[in-house]
């Protein structure tokens, strides 16, 4: 860690809160054409309230579609956010400290993007209230038995518990931004949101043992999550989802995709903020460490998954997997396959892992292979059940289309305003990474 | 209001900061408070303070919890039973996610109370006795005595070489 | 925050919930529909104790209870004129005689009556008027006592709730109650 | 009220209540409640209680079969046709036409008033009394010139008081009253004179037989009487006593009836005569006639096998075989003659088949002279040619058409148009702007048959009524009280008719059937008694026949082909569209075709050899072209063709006729030459031949189905003969479960399909749009899958060893009501669940479109409203207040007509006691003309349904899903070779 022995703790503050002013030219620019999308977004899904969920391309048998795909692959993304920032610290992974914050402000966003979904999805989205068990006239509850319920119960958890370790995290940072601002309005605003943060002895006891009772919940509520979100599938009788081996499966997915999301958002911002003394080549290879190991996980997946339909004996079975790699959608397929288990082989060596460019690309093929393994379990599997007479093939509309593209819209939006207001790397941690200062050298 | 004063030294040094707190309260004095830009278990060490019973709000709202999910699902399962797919109307395997995902959020907010409650984190604006410098590279100490002990204080705090020492009644 | 703003912040709360509460409930108070012809229940159903049945004849052979025919009006209207006298309808004075002649020209045009609708259920909901006379219901306890009031009005949010409080509480046996509170006995 | 007595119309008056009934109101969101306004009648009709349905008997006039109907009128609205028990030629059950007459009734493009072009360039609608007076005035015109024998009246196959009527008025002004049938079946009847001596159509029995022979009658489809037939034939080939009839069907085509049969034997085009002497001879030789083949011998001798498997196409092996059987399997019966096949030597061929009944011993056991069809009655189709020559030649100076399409129906080549064109006045009592009325100079809308008076006699023994079953929707007039009304203002007439209004005339009409009638009391209670069993039938003994002895000396010549093409051209029939009168019906459009599952337009089938060889696939596009003409359609690719044949459905292809029906496909008869069959002078529909190429266009062929074949699903299940013979071990054992069986109290809803009786027709489809206000959605959301129909046929060709080589398996897939069902414990808010009585209840009002329940149903029955579907005023009229409507986001699916287990609960509950078997139907059930569903309560143990679960042939779909279906099927049993 030779580089860091040029930091010190006021050029962390210094270089941190540097980052959160004014903004430039060129963060406006790409702010402003996220509002535009959002906006087409927004009207895409009015567009659909007002004429029917029919102006999406869903069909008979293919009911679910994008849209699931969406909400999948974002509370996928989300998962390496909380993974990052509780697993890695509990097991006192260092490799984390630059670049949590980062992956647990994705993990909100991508949460607040992916609840949006199963909103959206609703034939009639304004009764979307009736799925939380509330008092009401008609005395009815909800069913506890769906595993719909089940989401809206672990996603609503995930998304408060994930906010909060978010925010919990950053309180020490924000205390130290209102230290530093002077404007009013700005002075105001993080005064409130740093709860009066002093650094006492005694406000650090506490959030120590609270931050680790929190990272101690998040790691199991982030493997609940994706493997309720994977039960949402492996509770039907669909052949191609109906698997036991969905959870564990969906997990390892969700933390490779949002590991390459990470790596997708820190490239640019590591260059553009000049981040090289925080998120070091270190920090890279220990994520690429871990994308390998989860590529090999979903590549075992994909190929158990065809291995136990064919063991099955059951024609339905089969002739699901059959039509996955040789059917309509055999191409997404293959996409699929090349984007999460190939591409990612180069991993294996140590200068593949240490070189960004190559980790950005590959990161952006691995988003790419990973909403397509959502949308092939998703769609291929519902197009083809058990009944040939009811056998269809879907086709995303572009009202769809206009949604997922808002969809990453509103995502980056938050990320773009995350940038400029928030801490985007931990004061704290990276003070604790650096020597502690001492008159004399300890003895 | 009250009698008592405040003493604030600011130290760069983390040993020295740990050394004068043990001076401190070799010299008496009891009510101390260390400030830091991070978490230190020197400190942590030096100030002895008892464990943090934010464990207990954790324990009692992850149990609160998980018996809301249990009354949640049951309760309401059992008010108008209404039957689905032969299965019995409390059928407790698909409530356990349920159950689960209530202990993990009930926990998870009652260690948030839990810590704004036992930190005092509740009120929105640095008191006099801080400095903007502990939320970067200073280390501090407060010592809480009567107007009597802050000459004492003063002089522990010069003779190890604080940056700064300011003076204020609480 | 300051402490004013804390202060303030309950009792607007509260505020918000009752008028929440108020408009929840509010249609309960309303005092019926106007109607074409201010017909008064409290005259016929009251002062005349005509039976209910009279007029709304089908109550107990079909789903709906009927509304009656403009001949039926005239059944009893074509002798009586009414007295030129002036009556306090809710409030508002009308002439009988005026009332009653504007029946008179409706059946003189051969035009049906339009009435507003007081009690009205969702198209989604199959109600029937049959099985809850032949179970012995009175028209009392959904609709009020209608004999009192001059224009008609809702008594009761017959929402869902008001059904299956009613369904409860009347069950004889458990295989009844199954059957009352069973979502396919109203709702296909 | 007098005028109620008389018409009994205003009994059903509906214009004044529309309100009374809150009627279907929408699932919509239950925040606003827009002020309702409730309208009550000014005079109470009698026998109307607003919410409870009347029934009123009647007859259907969708084809010529006219069978019995019972309409459901709710609020003085018609909502539902059912079959009438009582009627003997439907004994109960509709076809899909049949049950889609109620959106002619309500169709939104009805003329609604009578129109006129005399004093305009366009058409222009004026009153009754203005166009009565402007017909009055032409008549006038004409009998001044001394032209009235140039008045025309073309008509369809009126028999009964109109047509009585007509022929009167016609007689009274001199005129000619000419009845026009699409399909007049002339050749079977020049057959059985020359046979029988009997210038008529018998009616067959089907039911009786053990072996069923049919050369190309479509029976299941359109031949002579479709739901009879079909419901005969389900008798004759359902699972007795671990045995089953035989049919075996010859046509170059294997059509839906072809399709339901053991053994479909495709033969080349036009030479069935040859087959059938083939047989004959055969069965002669053998020594198994019962006759001998008296006097015949002679001339079957000249049908070697050899000869005639080398004309026919068909192995000897084949021949024989089925002479073995036709002897053997006795009561058999052989039947021909159905339109697709019907060539230039179509009455020779029918004499073969009689010749081949005779031989076998059948006439007079199953082929009844004693009852003949109506049918026979119609004009010929010489007739029509003479007609069009006079009014090319100016003789025709007014020219009634009722109920006739002729523009249309008649091929192209007959110049029928141009025909018209020259006639100085037509007027046209159609109630829809079709091609033939565009040309019309003064339009007179008739009521449908369901606003109308009237009776109809489809066969001499029965006599069924018409009788309103609501006010007219539109400013219509019954063509009767027109003529009638006419016939008062025109001079000469002045005293002929002693009736005013028609529905007098029919009365003292049926006076006479009154005194025909044995045993008949008063006139009133007849007519009362007849009104509710929607006619008077008797019972005809029947009638013993013999062979004429010229049989023996009938030439049977090969069939002739006009056009030099590759390929035969078989224009059929369509079970949908009869002859094109019903695509203007969306129920029928959105109805897939059995075989080919396509919607809404049309197609040419062709076989996979030809199709390799023409380069097409299916969707593409291919022109036909014959010397008449040329018409483009798309491809499909179908194995039940011969490779030297291909074929297109009549009935699509209008250029008026209404939005659903305009612009729509093509229309065979465009190009298909004037041929006639030689001896009948019938119109010979296979008599061309034509060539196809392909051109550069393609399509999605718009299906429900894109698969041909099971997958290994096993769906679909049949057994062997042999099987079923030696019987199965049928175990039945629980499986084992996680949880405990669920107990039931009283009911337990369940329903059997027999797949052994289900022919693929469609009616329960389109019954159950009906009944359960199914939205239609129209081609372009059929295309993506989205139709709405709650039961879908499907259907299979699967291998087979038997002459085709595939075997056609049709299943009904609708909810399943699983015991166990996948969607219930998916949906989060529980609008779907199990409820008490065995049903798998949908909650629309509950739903909030998650979409999970469809997607884990295992059977795909689950259907969602993608939109709020709309039904064009007046269509909306016929939604039944039972059901709801369903808005846009919500799922629905098969409740197993739950309106009626609620109706039938609710008067069982009135006196006291629990609903018993047999005491209402569902609607599919109700319609199935073949009687493959039965549903009941499997609580009680003695009910049809109980006995027939525990069937041997017994199996659920899918039952490894363990969903435990409600439904069990029962096993086609199949006949191949083994």
């Amino acid at each position: 860690m030779s580089e860091q022995n040029t930091l010190t703790y006021a050029r962390v503050n210094d270089d941190i809160i540097r980052m959160l002013d004014k903004p430039t030219f060129k963060w406006w620019a790409l702010f402003l054409p996220t509002l535009l999308f959002v906006g087409f977004g927004l009207f895409c899904f009015i567009y659909q309230v007002h004429y029917g969920l029919g102006v999406a391309g869903y069909r008979h048998p293919v009911f679910w579609g994008v849209y699931i795909t969406d909400f999948v692959f974002w509370v996928g993304i989300a998962h390496s956010g909380t993974l990052i920032s509780a697993i890695l610290f509990l097991f006192r992974a260092n490799f984390r400290m630059s670049i949590y914050r980062i992956a647990e402000g994705m993990t909100v966003f991508a949460v607040l993007t992916a609840g949006l979904f199963p909103i959206i999805h609703l034939g009639r989205p304004w009764n979307f209230y009736w799925l939380f068990p509330y008092p009401n006239q008609r005395e009815l509850w909800v069913n506890f038995k769906s595993p719909l319920l089940w989401d809206v119960f672990a996603v609503s958890t995930y998304l408060t518990v994930s906010a909060l370790f978010f925010f919990i995290g950053m309180i020490p940072d924000i205390a130290a931004i209102r230290d530093r601002v002077t404007e009013v309005p700005r002075k105001i605003i993080y005064s409130i949101l740093s709860l009066g943060w002093k650094g006492s002895n005694w406000e650090w006891l506490h959030y120590t043992r609270a931050y680790l009772f929190f990272a101690a919940f998040a790691t199991p509520l982030v493997l609940s999550v994706h493997s309720v979100v994977s039960w949402d599938f492996a509770m039907s009788n669909l052949p191609g989802w109906h698997t036991t081996i969905f959870a564990p499966y969906f997990v390892a997915g969700a933390i490779f995709s949002g590991l390459g999301m990470v790596i997708t958002l820190t490239v640019p911002i590591r260059k553009i903020f000049h981040l090289e003394d925080y998120i070091t080549l270190d920090n890279y290879d220990g994520m690429a460490k871990l994308i390998m190991l989860t590529s090999c996980i979903v590549g075992y997946a994909y190929g158990i998954e065809f291995f136990m339909a064919w063991y099955s004996g059951s024609p339905a079975e089969w002739g699901q997997f059959y039509y996955r790699a040789t059917g309509e959608y055999a191409l997404f397929y293959w996409i699929m396959v090349v984007c999460n288990v190939v591409i990612p082989l180069p991993l294996w060596f140590k200068s593949v892992r240490r070189n960004i460019k190559i980790l950005f690309i590959m990161s952006i093929f691995i988003n790419i292979g990973m909403w397509f393994e959502r949308f092939n379990i998703i769609v291929i599997s519902l197009s083809r059940g058990f009944d040939p007479a009811a056998w269809g093939i879907y086709t995303p509309s572009w009202v769809e289309i206009g949604i997922t593209v808002g969809s990453f819209a509103w995502f980056f939006m938050f990320f773009l305003i995350f940038l400029k207001t928030l801490p985007s790397v931990s004061i704290t941690e990276m003070k604790e990474l650096l020597p502690v200062p001492r008159k004399e050298a300890k003895t | 209001m009250s009698d008592k004063q405040g003493v604030l030294g600011i130290f760069t040094y983390l040993d020295v900061t740990i050394e004068t707190v043990k001076k401190l309260r070799d010299a008496g004095f009891k009510n101390l408070r260390v400030f830091s830009p991070f978490p230190n278990h020197e400190i942590e060490e030096v100030m002895d303070e008892p464990e943090s019973i934010v464990r207990f709000f954790t324990l009692f709202g992850a149990m609160l919890g998980a018996a809301c999910g249990v009354g949640f699902t049951v309760l309401m399962s059992s008010d108008w039973p209404i039957s689905v797919s032969a299965k019995p109307i409390v059928s407790l395997p698909p409530f356990m996610v349920i159950i689960f995902e209530l202990t993990i959020l009930m926990g998870a907010l009652s260690t948030l109370v839990g810590l704004l409650v036992n930190s005092r984190l509740r009120r929105n604006a640095p008191r006099t006795m801080y400095d903007t410098r502990f939320s970067e590279d200073k280390f501090g100490i407060m010592i809480t005595c009567s107007k009597e002990g802050v000459k004492d204080a003063e002089e522990i705090l010069t003779s190890q070489g604080a940056e700064d020492i300011k003076f204020d009644s609480i | 925050m300051k402490k004013g703003t804390k202060i303030l912040s309950i009792p607007l709360l509260s505020v918000f919930i009752l008028l929440g509460f108020y408009f929840y409930n509010a249609e309960s108070s309303d005092q019926g529909p106007k109607q074409p012809i201010p017909f008064s229940h409290k005259i016929h159903a009251g002062e005349d104790q005509l039976p209910c049945q009279y007029c709304h004849s089908f109550v107990d052979v079909s789903p709906n209870p009927g509304i009656p025919s403009v001949k039926k009006c005239m059944g009893c209207h074509q002798h009586i004129v009414g007295r030129d006298v002036d009556y306090d309808f809710d409030g508002t004075t009308i002439n009988i005689k005026n009332e009653i002649a504007k029946v008179r020209e409706y059946w003189a045009n051969k035009e049906p009556i339009p009435w507003t609708k007081v009690n009205s259920t969702p198209g989604y909901l199959h109600f029937t008027h049959k099985r809850h006379v032949k179970r012995g219901f009175e028209c009392a306890q959904c609709h009020g006592d209608v004999a009192s009031m001059d224009q008609v009005y809702k008594v009761n949010r017959m929402n869902m709730g008001f059904c299956i409080t009613c369904h409860t509480e009347n069950a004889k046996n458990h295989e009844e109650l199954t059957h009352l509170k069973d979502c396919l006995t109203c709702h296909y | 009220m007098s005028e109620e007595k008389k018409g009994g119309i205003k009994r059903r008056d509906f214009l004044k209540i529309i309100g009374v009934a809150s009627g279907t109101a929408a699932v919509a969101s239950s925040c606003s409640e827009p002020v309702e306004q409730i309208i009550p009648y000014v005079i109470p009709p009698e026998g109307i209680i607003p919410g409870v349905p009347n029934y009123y008997s009647s007859t259907c006039r969708e084809c010529p079969a006219g069978c019995g109907i019972i309409v459901k009128n709710r609020e003085g609205r018609a909502i539902k046709i059912e079959g009438n028990p009582e009627s003997p030629i439907n004994t109960g059950s509709t076809c899909a036409m049949g049950q889609a007459a109620l959106q002619g009734l309500y169709n939104p493009d009805r003329l609604r008033s009578p129109l006129s072009n005399i004093n305009a360039e366009k058409l222009q609608p004026l009153g009754w009394a203005a166009a009565e007076t402007a017909l009055t005035q032409k008549i006038e015109e004409a009998r001044k010139n001394g032209k009235t024998g140039n008045i025309v009246f073309l008509s369809n196959n009126i028999t009964g008081s109109l047509g009585n009527l007509v022929d009167q008025w016609m007689g009274a002004l001199g005129g000619t009253h000419i009845q026009y049938e699409t399909y007049p079946h002339e050749p079977l009847k020049e057959a059985n004179k020359i046979s029988f001596g009997i210038d008529k159509i018998p009616t067959y029995h089907i039911e009786k037989t053990e072996y069923l022979l049919s050369f190309g009658a479509d029976f299941v489809e359109t031949w002579l009487s479709p739901v009879q037939y079909t419901k005969q034939f389900s008798q004759m080939h359902s699972v007795k006593d671990k045995s089953v009839g035989r049919f075996v069907h010859v046509e170059p085509r294997a059509s839906l009836t072809a399709s339901n049969a053991d053994e479909w034997i495709s033969i080349k085009p036009g030479t069935e005569a040859m087959l059938a002497l083939g047989i004959a001879n055969e069965i002669v030789k053998s020594g198994q006639s019962p006759n001998g083949g008296a006097g015949l011998r002679g001339l079957l001798s000249q049908y070697s096998l050899d000869k005639v498997s080398e004309m026919t196409d068909v192995p000897k092996e084949t021949i024989a075989q089925i002479a073995k059987e036709f002897s053997s399997m006795q009561p058999s019966l052989a039947i021909g003659g159905g339109v697709s096949v019907t060539g230039t030597n179509a009455t020779e061929t029918l004499v073969a088949i009689n010749i081949l009944n005779y031989v076998a011993g059948n006439i007079g056991e199953t082929v009844d002279f004693g009852d003949t069809l109506s049918i026979s009655t119609a004009n010929s189709f010489q007739d029509i040619t003479s007609l069009v020559s006079s009014m090319e030649n100016g003789d025709v100076d007014i020219l009634f058409v009722y109920d006739v399409n002729p523009v249309f129906t008649l091929p192209k080549q007959l110049n029928f148009k141009e025909a018209v064109g020259k006639v100085p006045f037509v007027v046209s009592f159609s109630s829809f702007m079709d091609e033939t009325t565009e040309l019309a100079n003064l339009i007179l809308p008739n009521n449908t048959p369901i606003e109308s008076w009237g009776d109809y006699s489809p066969r001499e023994s029965v006599h069924g009524l018409i009788q309103p079953v609501m006010t007219p929707v539109f400013n219509t007039k019954g063509t009767g009280d027109v003529i009638l009304s006419v016939s008062g203002q025109v001079e000469e007439l002045n005293g002929k008719f002693t009736q005013t209004t028609f529905y007098d005339y029919l009365q003292d009409s049926w006076k006479k059937v009154w005194t025909g009638a044995s045993g008949a009391s008063d006139f009133d209670t007849f007519w009362k008694e007849s009104l509710e069993k929607g006619g008077y039938y008797k019972e005809l003994p029947s009638k013993q026949v013999s062979l004429s002895p010229g049989v023996s000396s009938v030439k049977f010549p090969e069939p002739e082909f006009i056009g030099e093409g590759d390929f035969y051209f078989i224009a059929y029939p369509s079970y949908k569209y009869y002859d094109g009168k019903g695509a203007n019906k969306p129920w029928l459009q959105e109805l897939p075709d059995a075989l080919t599952t396509g919607v809404w337009s049309s197609w040419v089938e062709v076989h996979p050899d030809t199709a390799k060889k023409l380069k097409v696939e299916l969707g593409d596009f291919l022109s036909i072209e014959s010397p008449q003409g040329v018409i483009e359609t798309q491809v499909y690719v179908y194995q039940g063709i011969r490779p030297d044949t291909i074929s297109v459905m009549i009935g699509q292809g209008h250029t008026s006729y209404g939005r659903y029906a305009k612009d729509r496909g093509v229309n065979p008869t465009t190009i298909l030459p004037i041929a006639t069959d030689a001896r009948s002078g019938g119109f010979a529909w296979l008599s061309t031949k034509v060539s196809a190429a392909r051109v550069n266009k393609s399509e999605q062929f718009v299906q429900t189905q894109y698969t041909t074949t099971q997958h290994d699903r096993d769906i679909a299940q049949a057994i062997s003969l042999t099987e079923l013979e030696k019987g199965i071990h049928h175990e039945e054992h629980p499986e084992p479960d996680f949880y405990p069986p669920r107990k039931y109290n009283k009911y337990r809803w369940a329903m059997n399909i027999d797949l052994q009786k289900c022919v693929g027709c469609g009616s329960c489809v389109t019954a159950c749009y009906a009944e359960n206000n199914i939205a239609f959605v129209g081609k372009d959301m059929v295309a993506k899958r989205r139709d709405m129909a709650w039961i879908r046929i499907e259907r299979y060709f699967e291998e087979a060893n038997n002459s085709a080589g595939f075997r056609t398996s049709f299943l009904p897939m609708l909810c399943q009501q699983c015991g166990n069902a996948p969607c219930e414990p998916v949906c989060p808010v529980f609008a779907t669940y199990h409820n008490p009585e065995g049903l798998n209840g949908m909650v629309y009002n509950r739903c909030v479109g998650t979409r999970y329940c469809a997607n884990n149903c295992t059977y795909k029955v689950r259907k969602f409203n993608w939109f709020t579907y709309k039904w064009p005023e007046p269509l909306n009229w016929q939604l039944n207040p039972d059901v709801t409507v369903r808005s846009k986001g919500v799922m629905e699916k098969c409740t197993f007509c739950v309106q009626r287990i609620n109706h039938a609960k609710d008067l069982a509950k009135d006196v006291g006691r629990d609903v018993g078997e047999g005491e209402f139907k569902v609607a599919c059930e109700q319609a199935c003309p073949a009687e493959a569903i039965v549903f009941g309560n499997l609580e009680d143990h003695e009910s049809t349904v109980s006995k027939l679960s525990h069937d041997d042939r017994g199996y659920k779909v899918l039952a490894a899903v363990n969903t435990q279906p409600g439904i069990t099927y029962l096993k086609k049993v199949t006949q191949d070779k083994a």
